[in-house]
């Protein structure tokens, strides 16, 4: 039997995978906007387990609305790619560096 | 709540002058110019009914004036004077005309401006001495800063960067503790009056923390060792009125702050502490004027001199609770505060005008070196006269305003104790030592250089500048009378107030 | 009339203040002959009312006056006045600084007539008299000090007068130096006065006197006599302005100011202020034995070692000068010894004598054009007989002849030393001894080198003008540029002052000593315990003046004198060589004294670069190396230093960093609250 | 319950409804006429926000707390004001940047659009009574703000600052709604002011761990240390008018956030979230202050001090009073007017081809530009601190809300890292006041219309310093 336990669990291991995707991942900027999805992908998850377990739905509702979030972040974290694409000929993490201190 | 009256007219006339001048700009120099002085006058004559109207027989402050200002925490938009703010509010608004004809036609980079920084700056000076309200006084206090970083930062020396962001710095820094100790009482008290942070009962460790949160923000003002190290930057970098105006007055802030704040709001702590602020006074005494002695700038020399005359007047200010100790009464306690009082007037008057002698000199011959002068009287007789006065009062001759302060405050220190007053009546030797080898080197002695030899005497424009100080030094000297009558029952009032100790019990 | 007028003593003090006011600010406008005219009215009106006022305390009987003028300041209850007690002390001081100030008035039209500071120099010498009355008339100790400091600032100014001659300006700053330290033991004794008497006025302080020896004053642990301390520290100020050693330095080197100068302040008044001042205190002083013995060892020492220099020296002024210093100690002596009187009556002899050789000296110097070297001098008594004749009365005087102003006034001293039982009073007896025998050697010696003898002057006279005069004195210098001539007689204003002092020198001893010494003349005004009425022992013997003299004839002291002047004769007008052979056989000796004991290369060597060393080791040390280095500029580079080195250790610029740090601060943040709970 | 559509069911939320038509309008217009008339969006969008203020004050919630759309949206008095500063804080922003846009040739209506709909962003925010319209809101925003950073197309650092903002602010996102789900699993509610009810006993360990997520995502916002990482590389790489925007606007909707969803709506957990801000707060205080002393570009220099001034903001939520929340409200507005002036000079003093953003540039600027100078210096006073300019009063009211609580050590940091904070703004003043003009710098805009506004703000700053009373009598009334 799959108690809340599990799904939280399980939303947070998601949680800390995408994390960790996101700092130890130094190539492609492409795999940071996956790890995103994954880490709205762990909260959705968390809303869904409480939902149901609070027999509410107010929490699947919010997952909709995170999910249509989400299609638009992507895309414009894709434009975003492009345009740098298109300045520096890269997507490569290691190369977004000109600005610091 | 009464309406603004004098008090509100002398702060805000010379701002109100400064921006008109401002406006005018340096196209118009020739009208800024003597409408600068205008002002100036103009506040110096309204000034002169506060002493007239001033009620010399009650402590309590007078020319009040109340309007709401903050009504979110109580402040209030509060003048008022009583005996020791009257004669420093006198002082500023004497000061600032010489400073005002010194600069004429001698300042050349955008003179409107420098014009306007010293008219906004005497109104914001008057503005510290009048202001009743702990919140108004620290805005005075801050905004006053802006301009004195200008005036040294834009007209400065060549080191003047580094000068005055060092005086900014440190005044700053010393500021923003006491502006902690006044929120945390306002806290306590409800309100930014005062008058009621002087009731406010306050505990040892809570007086003795505000106590140097205030510590702090005098100390660096007056300047005491040793943070005075800002002093000296500042005056040999600024020009020469930004000179004048930091001796004459805003080193007396200091002073002023100990009076109004440190010691009728903490006196328990001030008398856990007065050993450290004697100590202190002391040591600004014998050690700077052993540094004064050794000084090859004219400014720095005068700086120096300056930090260890206000050596006396911190001196003095403290000098209360030993004397009571002793004496077990009150008797001889004010004559400390009287001294201190005098000697702040007195040194107003007189560095101001020797940093005038400086400036007179420098216009000519643009060095402040001691070396580069030499026999300064040959070509300029009158002003080496002056010179030679000034340098007099400064080492407390009898006759002239110097000596006067020193006198009561070497009496009063016997009366703590044989070594208060065997210590600081060095600056008897000392003091006279460091300003008359200076007089010797600089205005004595065959022509020195060809620079000398090219100096014309005092114009009149300086004449009337330092003639008019020097008969105020001299009246000052002859006849303090009435400046101590001015003072006398807020000081015995404050002595009072001071051997009641706050502690609950 | 029977009460004294305020307003004739107010114009005796201001009459030459306005004058001064008058020459100093107007000189250009009144010009020369105004600026004398003035100054001398003035002083001689002063004078001649100091003379009314002397003849209504003594003749007339009027009580003494003592009232205040106006109000100086009232602080804290204590009523700070400017006032005059004018008794018959006051009333004879008075009368000695205005005559003599009016002779040296008169005196300077002819000795500065060339100089260009002429008017200045008037307006200087009218307010050195007021200073001085002030300082004499005065009821308080704040005035006193007023007058003490006043007079102390005139003599800057004065010998500092030629500002151009670097030893001038060096002079004079030393004088005031010197004189300010005297003044801080001064100013710390009134303090004392105050603290333990509660006002500053005399009659209070003397009414407190018997109370006052019995209180003890606490530095540190152990008790010092309070009366004591507070005498001598206002000793120590007396030390300061009459010149006893330590303090004795600068009047030697004030001989730098023009000649009038040197008569005036450091003959006859200023350097007596000291004097007056603790005969005026004595009821304070009587009350303290302690205080009184250390009076009289230092001026006994005074009096010998400064008599000794005078005989080495070869400046005729400088000579004037030591013989100064040490008649000066004759007088502290003379009050160590609770001989006020005498003290007092010195002062008085000495002040008319001591102004003739000055001025006598000027006179010389004058002839001399501007030569004050006694080896280039020599046989003037045929050039200029009123000089020296009035110079000879002035040294007889001096030396203490019997029937000169001189003797009577000297031998009381002597003699009241030896009557005297205080300690140290032995030490005392025999300095003053022996000083008669010094004062008597280089007196004469001065005469001789200076009048007889063989004419020095003709050859390298210009020898002694290659030192620059020329350019230090240009007006001088132009008028007298003609060397080598036959030295002249001065003018009449010169030679005028020299007469009209050379006669109180030789009579008023005889005419005053009675009463002054040892009548009742000073009444209440002077103060002597029943034990140490030394006077009164000498007086048992007074049988009027001329038995005095001829006793004197007999006493040691006369033996004494005899010996120094023949001493002095022998060496240098007999035979020179002889005094070389001495000097060679003395040689370290005289090192020694040529070095005038060495004061002068401790105080500029080791007080004065001491001071400098110092001051210049906190200022680097201390307020740049420290407090700036360290503290101020110090904390600021520290924190540009942390700020540029952090910067991109922080900001690398790297997303996965940033991301990195985010996730840091939430683990952080999580794991906090989950540890504590 | 049946829902039933009635017009008062909806009149509160009309600047939100108005806004969203006038973007829509917009949108066309620029389709239509974008092309031929340039900047007639630009005119269109001043009206358009002219009108919105109106019709804000028209149906303003005086003292009401009205809740709509099942309690997902809420208007009242704080939020109609803040809806105000907004639009003309907006309305300011846009006047600055039109001719640095032009010059840029970014002058486009898109840009418009964005701005609006950030600004819809920061009202849904302001207004929101539910986590999920706090959601909404924060993506809102957060997504227009992404797209204007990279507006410039031909600028790489703006893309790179773009990037690395997007991908951090989605890493906030995230961290905000997994905390969020935790809340509602936790509190079974959606509703901000149900939870202010029911949070009221001590909170579970679960609740804690959410609001530390939430907490994260607010500090993030706001650029507080660690969290502050994109705000500097933000600020200096985007559009000095972007970065105009971004300082200034979007302030009003993160406090809105902090005090609907913490001060409010987690009220019951305010012992935990105070600890956490003050950490936050501190470290924003110093790594703000320390790192500003080396910076040598002033837009990154401003940037660190903006952390710095966030530290001071969220102590006064650190009080965790009325006053303390009424302190932080004048905070921001004070910040906000300020940094307006302060990055409108940066604006204005820039020109085709040149970016007047190193401090370099302002050297002698005084003998260029008096009135900008004069503006800046201003600010630079301000900023630090000190009277009479409205910065010491904000300053002021944060440490008296923190001495009301007795946070000594707070104090004295603050105090601390204000003093130190001092050396780089009277830096900037040095520059411009005490250097000499190096060669080959071009001349500042002109314009009266912008240079009038701009003179106007600078003014308002000292004013509002001699004058506090009235906007901090606002804020009392509104959170005292």
């Amino acid at each position: 039997m799959i108690t809340l336990g599990h799904m939280l669990t399980l939303s947070g291991v998601l949680f800390a995978l995408a994390v960790a995707g996101i700092f130890i991942n130094r190539k492609n900027v492409i795999l940071l906007l996956m790890c995103i999805e994954l880490l709205l992908l762990a909260a959705n998850f968390n809303f869904i387990a409480f939902s149901r377990y609070l027999g509410d739905l107010d929490g699947q509702v919010f997952v909709f609305f995170v999910l249509t979030v989400a299609a638009a972040e992507a895309a414009i974290g894709l434009a975003i790619l492009v345009v740098l694409f298109r300045q520096r000929g890269s997507i490569n993490v290691e190369d977004l560096n000109e600005m610091k201190g | 709540m009464q309406g603004p009256g004098l008090l509100s007219l002398l702060v805000w006339l010379p701002i109100a002058g400064g921006i008109l001048v401002l406006a005018l700009g340096e196209q118009r120099i020739g009208a800024a110019r003597w409408l600068a002085l205008a002002v100036s006058l103009a506040t110096m004559a309204a000034s002169v009914p506060l002493y007239t109207g001033f009620d010399t027989t009650t402590a309590s402050f007078q020319f009040v004036e109340r309007l709401p200002w903050i009504t979110a925490f109580k402040a209030e938009y509060a003048l008022g004077i009583d005996g020791i703010s009257l004669p420093l509010i006198l002082l500023t608004a004497f000061m600032t005309i010489p400073v005002i004809v010194a600069a004429w036609n001698v300042v050349r980079e955008r003179p409107a401006q420098y014009l306007a920084a010293f008219l906004i700056m005497e109104g914001l000076m008057i503005g510290v001495f009048s202001a009743l309200d702990s919140l108004l006084f620290y805005f005075f206090w801050e905004a006053m800063l802006i301009p004195m970083f200008l005036i040294i930062g834009i007209w400065g020396g060549p080191r003047r960067v580094y000068a005055t962001l060092k005086f900014f710095l440190y005044t700053f820094l010393g500021s923003v503790c006491m502006l902690i100790a006044l929120i945390y009482m306002y806290v306590q008290a409800g309100d930014y009056a005062i008058a009621s942070f002087q009731r406010l009962p306050l505990t040892l460790t809570e007086q003795i923390w505000i106590f140097f949160a205030f510590l702090l923000a005098f100390a660096v003002k007056v300047p005491m060792w040793p943070v005075h190290t800002w002093l000296p930057d500042a005056h040999v970098e600024a020009p020469t009125g930004g000179s004048v105006i930091l001796a004459a007055i805003m080193l007396k802030m200091g002073g002023y702050g100990f009076l109004r704040f440190s010691l009728p709001i903490a006196p328990d702590a001030s008398r856990e502490l007065d050993w450290l602020m004697i100590a202190l006074s002391l040591i600004a005494v014998v050690y700077i004027s052993l540094v004064a002695l050794a000084q090859q700038d004219m400014k720095k020399l005068i700086a120096y001199s300056s930090v260890a005359h206000m050596g006396f007047v911190t001196l003095g200010t403290f000098l209360a609770f030993d004397i009571a100790a002793g004496t077990g009464a009150l008797k001889g306690a004010a004559m400390g505060i009287d001294g201190a009082m005098v000697v702040m007037i007195s040194h107003g008057l007189v560095s101001g005008a020797l940093f005038l002698c400086v400036g007179v000199l420098y216009d000519h011959v643009h060095s402040r070196e001691i070396a580069a002068y030499g026999g300064v009287i040959n070509t300029m007789p009158k002003f080496a006269a002056l010179f030679v006065l000034f340098a007099l009062a400064n080492t407390g001759l009898p006759g002239t305003s110097g000596f006067v302060g020193e006198f009561l405050v070497i009496l009063a220190s016997f009366k703590a104790s044989f070594w208060y007053a065997f210590l600081v009546a060095t600056i008897l030797i000392t003091g006279a030592a460091y300003t008359l080898w200076l007089i010797k080197r600089v205005v004595y002695g065959p022509v020195a250089n060809q620079n000398v030899a090219a100096l014309t005497d005092l114009n009149v424009r300086e004449f009337i500048a330092l003639g008019s100080l020097a008969i105020l030094v001299l009246v000052l000297g002859v006849w303090p009378a009435p400046l101590l009558e001015v003072m006398q029952p807020t000081v015995r009032q404050l002595v009072e107030q001071l051997m009641i100790s706050k502690l609950p019990g | 009339m029977h009460t004294m007028n305020e307003n004739v003593l107010l114009a005796i003090v201001l009459l030459p203040l306005v004058a001064a006011v008058v020459a100093g600010l107007f000189g250009r406008a009144i010009g020369r002959a105004g600026a004398h005219t003035i100054t001398i009215a003035a002083v001689g009106v002063s004078c001649a009312l100091s003379f009314y006022v002397l003849w209504q305390v003594t003749v007339a009987g009027v009580p003494a006056f003592d009232g205040p003028a106006y109000t100086w300041l009232v602080s804290d209850g204590v009523r700070m006045q400017v006032g005059f007690l004018v008794d018959r002390l006051t009333a004879l001081m008075m009368a000695v600084v205005t005559f003599v100030s009016l002779c040296v008035h008169v005196y300077t039209i002819g000795y500065m007539a060339e100089d260009d500071g002429y008017q200045r120099f008037f307006s200087y010498i009218s307010l050195f008299t007021f200073a001085m009355l002030m300082l004499v008339m005065s009821n308080n100790f704040m005035q006193l000090y007023f007058g003490w400091e006043a007079v102390g600032v005139v003599s800057y100014l004065l010998i500092g007068f030629w500002y151009k001659r670097p030893t001038a300006i060096f002079a004079n700053l030393k004088a005031f130096l010197v004189n300010r330290v005297g003044d801080f033991g001064f100013v710390l004794g009134i303090a004392g006065v105050l603290y333990y008497v509660g006002s500053l006025d005399f009659s209070d302080a003397f009414a407190a006197a018997p109370a006052l020896a019995q209180e003890s004053f606490h530095i540190g642990q152990h008790a010092v006599p309070a009366l004591a301390l507070i005498c001598i520290c206002l000793f120590v100020g007396a030390m300061g302005k009459s010149a006893q050693m330590p303090l004795h330095v600068w009047l030697p080197d004030s001989m730098e100011g023009p000649t009038p100068i040197s008569a005036l302040i450091h003959a006859a008044t200023m350097v007596t202020a000291g004097i007056f001042m603790v005969a005026r205190m004595s009821p304070l002083f009587e009350h303290s034995e302690v205080a009184l013995s250390f009076v009289l060892v230092i001026g006994a020492t005074t009096a010998l070692f400064m008599g000794l220099l005078g005989v080495v020296n070869n400046d005729i002024k400088r000579v004037v000068a030591y013989s100064t210093l040490s008649q000066l100690g004759y007088m502290t002596v003379a009050l160590g010894a609770s001989a006020y009187g005498a003290a007092i009556f010195h002062l008085m002899t000495h002040a008319f004598f001591k102004a003739l050789l000055f001025l006598a000296a000027g006179s010389v110097i004058i002839g001399m054009h501007h030569e004050q070297d006694m080896r280039r001098m020599g046989g003037l008594a045929k050039y200029m007989p009123v000089t020296a004749v009035t110079c000879w009365i002035g040294a007889l005087a001096l030396v203490g002849t019997p029937f000169f102003s001189g003797f009577y006034s000297k031998d009381a001293i002597i003699e009241a030393v030896g009557e005297s039982h205080r300690w140290g009073a032995t030490y005392a007896y025999w300095c003053v001894l022996i000083g008669v025998f010094v004062t008597a050697l280089y007196t004469f010696r001065m005469i001789f080198l200076t009048f007889h003898g063989p004419e020095r002057f003709r050859n390298a006279a210009h020898a002694g003008h290659a030192d620059g005069d020329a350019q230090e004195e240009p007006d001088t210098a132009s008028d007298h540029g003609h060397h080598g001539e036959a030295p002249h007689e001065t003018p009449l204003v010169v030679t005028g002052p020299l007469v009209a002092l050379a006669i109180p020198s030789l009579i008023v001893g005889f005419f005053t000593a009675g009463p002054v010494l040892f009548g009742s003349y000073f009444q209440e005004s002077i103060r002597v315990l029943e034990g140490n009425d030394v006077l009164g022992e000498i007086a048992r013997e007074w049988h009027g003046p001329v038995a005095f003299a001829l006793h004197g004839l007999m006493a040691p002291t006369f033996l004494l004198a005899l010996g120094g002047a023949a001493t002095a004769w022998l060496f240098f007008l007999r035979s020179p060589a002889l005094a070389d052979g001495v000097a060679r056989r003395l040689a370290p000796l005289r090192t020694l004294l040529v070095n005038k004991y060495y004061f002068d290369w401790f105080n500029e060597n080791v007080i004065a670069a001491g001071a400098r060393l110092i001051g210049r080791g906190l200022w680097k040390g201390g307020d740049q190396a420290v407090i700036d280095g360290v503290v101020v500029d110090g904390s600021a580079a520290a924190f540009d230093r942390i700020a540029a080195a952090s910067r991109f250790r922080l900001q690398s610029g790297y997303l996965y960093s940033y991301a990195f740090w985010m996730i840091i601060g939430l683990a952080a943040l999580l794991g906090w609250f989950l540890i504590a709970g | 319950m049946q829902p039933t559509f009635t017009w008062s069911g909806v009149a509160p939320a009309l600047p939100e409804i108005y806004l969203a038509a006038a973007i829509c309008v917009l949108l066309m217009v620029e389709v239509f006429f974008g092309e031929r008339r340039r900047g007639l969006t630009g005119t269109l969008t001043l009206l358009a926000i002219a009108g919105g203020a109106a019709l804000t004050l028209a149906c303003a919630q005086v003292d009401a707390r009205v809740t709509l759309f099942s309690g997902m949206y809420v208007a009242d008095p704080l939020g109609t004001v803040l809806k105000l500063f907004a639009f003309l804080f907006l309305a300011l922003a846009l006047l600055y940047s039109r001719a640095y846009l032009e010059q840029r040739d970014i002058l486009r209506g898109e840009f418009y659009v964005l701005a609006l709909s950030a600004l819809l962003g920061v009202f849904v925010l302001v207004s929101a009574n539910s986590l999920l319209s706090v959601y909404i809101g924060v993506e809102l925003l957060a997504l227009s703000v992404y797209a204007m950073v990279a507006f410039d197309r031909t600028s790489g650092v703006a893309a790179e600052s773009a990037m690395k903002y997007f991908v951090l602010g989605a890493i906030a996102s995230g961290t905000l709604i997994y905390g969020m789900s935790m809340v509602y699993g936790l509190s079974g509610t959606l509703r901000l002011d149900d939870l202010a009810a029911r949070l009221t006993e001590a909170p579970s360990l679960g609740l804690v761990l959410g609001l530390v997520f939430i907490v994260v995502a607010v500090g993030f916002k706001f650029g507080a240390v660690p969290f502050h990482m994109w705000l500097p590389d933000v600020y200096h790489g985007a559009p000095t008018a972007v970065t105009l925007f971004i300082a200034t606007v979007p302030k009003i909707a993160y406090f809105a956030l902090a005090f609907r969803l913490l001060a409010y709506g987690l009220g019951g957990l305010t012992g935990s979230w105070t600890q956490m801000l003050a950490v936050l707060a501190v470290l924003s205080l110093v790594v703000g202050t320390v790192i500003a002393l080396a910076q040598t570009n002033i837009k990154r220099l401003l940037a660190y001090s903006a952390v710095a001034n966030v530290g001071f903001l969220l102590l006064g939520f650190v009080a965790g009073t009325p006053t303390g929340y009424g302190a932080a409200l004048y905070y921001m507005l004070a910040y906000v007017i300020v940094t307006l002036a302060g990055f409108g000079v940066v604006v204005v003093a820039s020109r085709r081809g040149f970016e007047a953003d190193e401090l370099e540039h302002y050297k002698g600027f005084h003998a260029r530009d008096p009135m900008l100078a004069l503006s800046m210096m201003v600010v630079m006073f301000s900023t630090a601190g000190v009277p009479p300019f409205i910065g010491f009063w904000a300053k002021l009211r944060i440490i008296e809300a923190l001495w009301e609580t007795g946070h000594l050590w707070l104090v004295i940091i603050a105090a601390a890292a204000s003093v130190v904070g001092l050396f780089y703004y009277l830096r900037v003043v040095k520059l411009m006041y005490f250097d000499a003009v190096p060669a080959g710098l071009p001349a500042t805009e002109k314009r009266t219309g912008v240079r009038f506004a701009l003179g106007l703000n600078a003014l308002a700053v000292l004013a509002l310093g001699v004058v506090p009373n009235p906007l901090l009598e606002l804020c009392e009334r509104l959170l005292g």
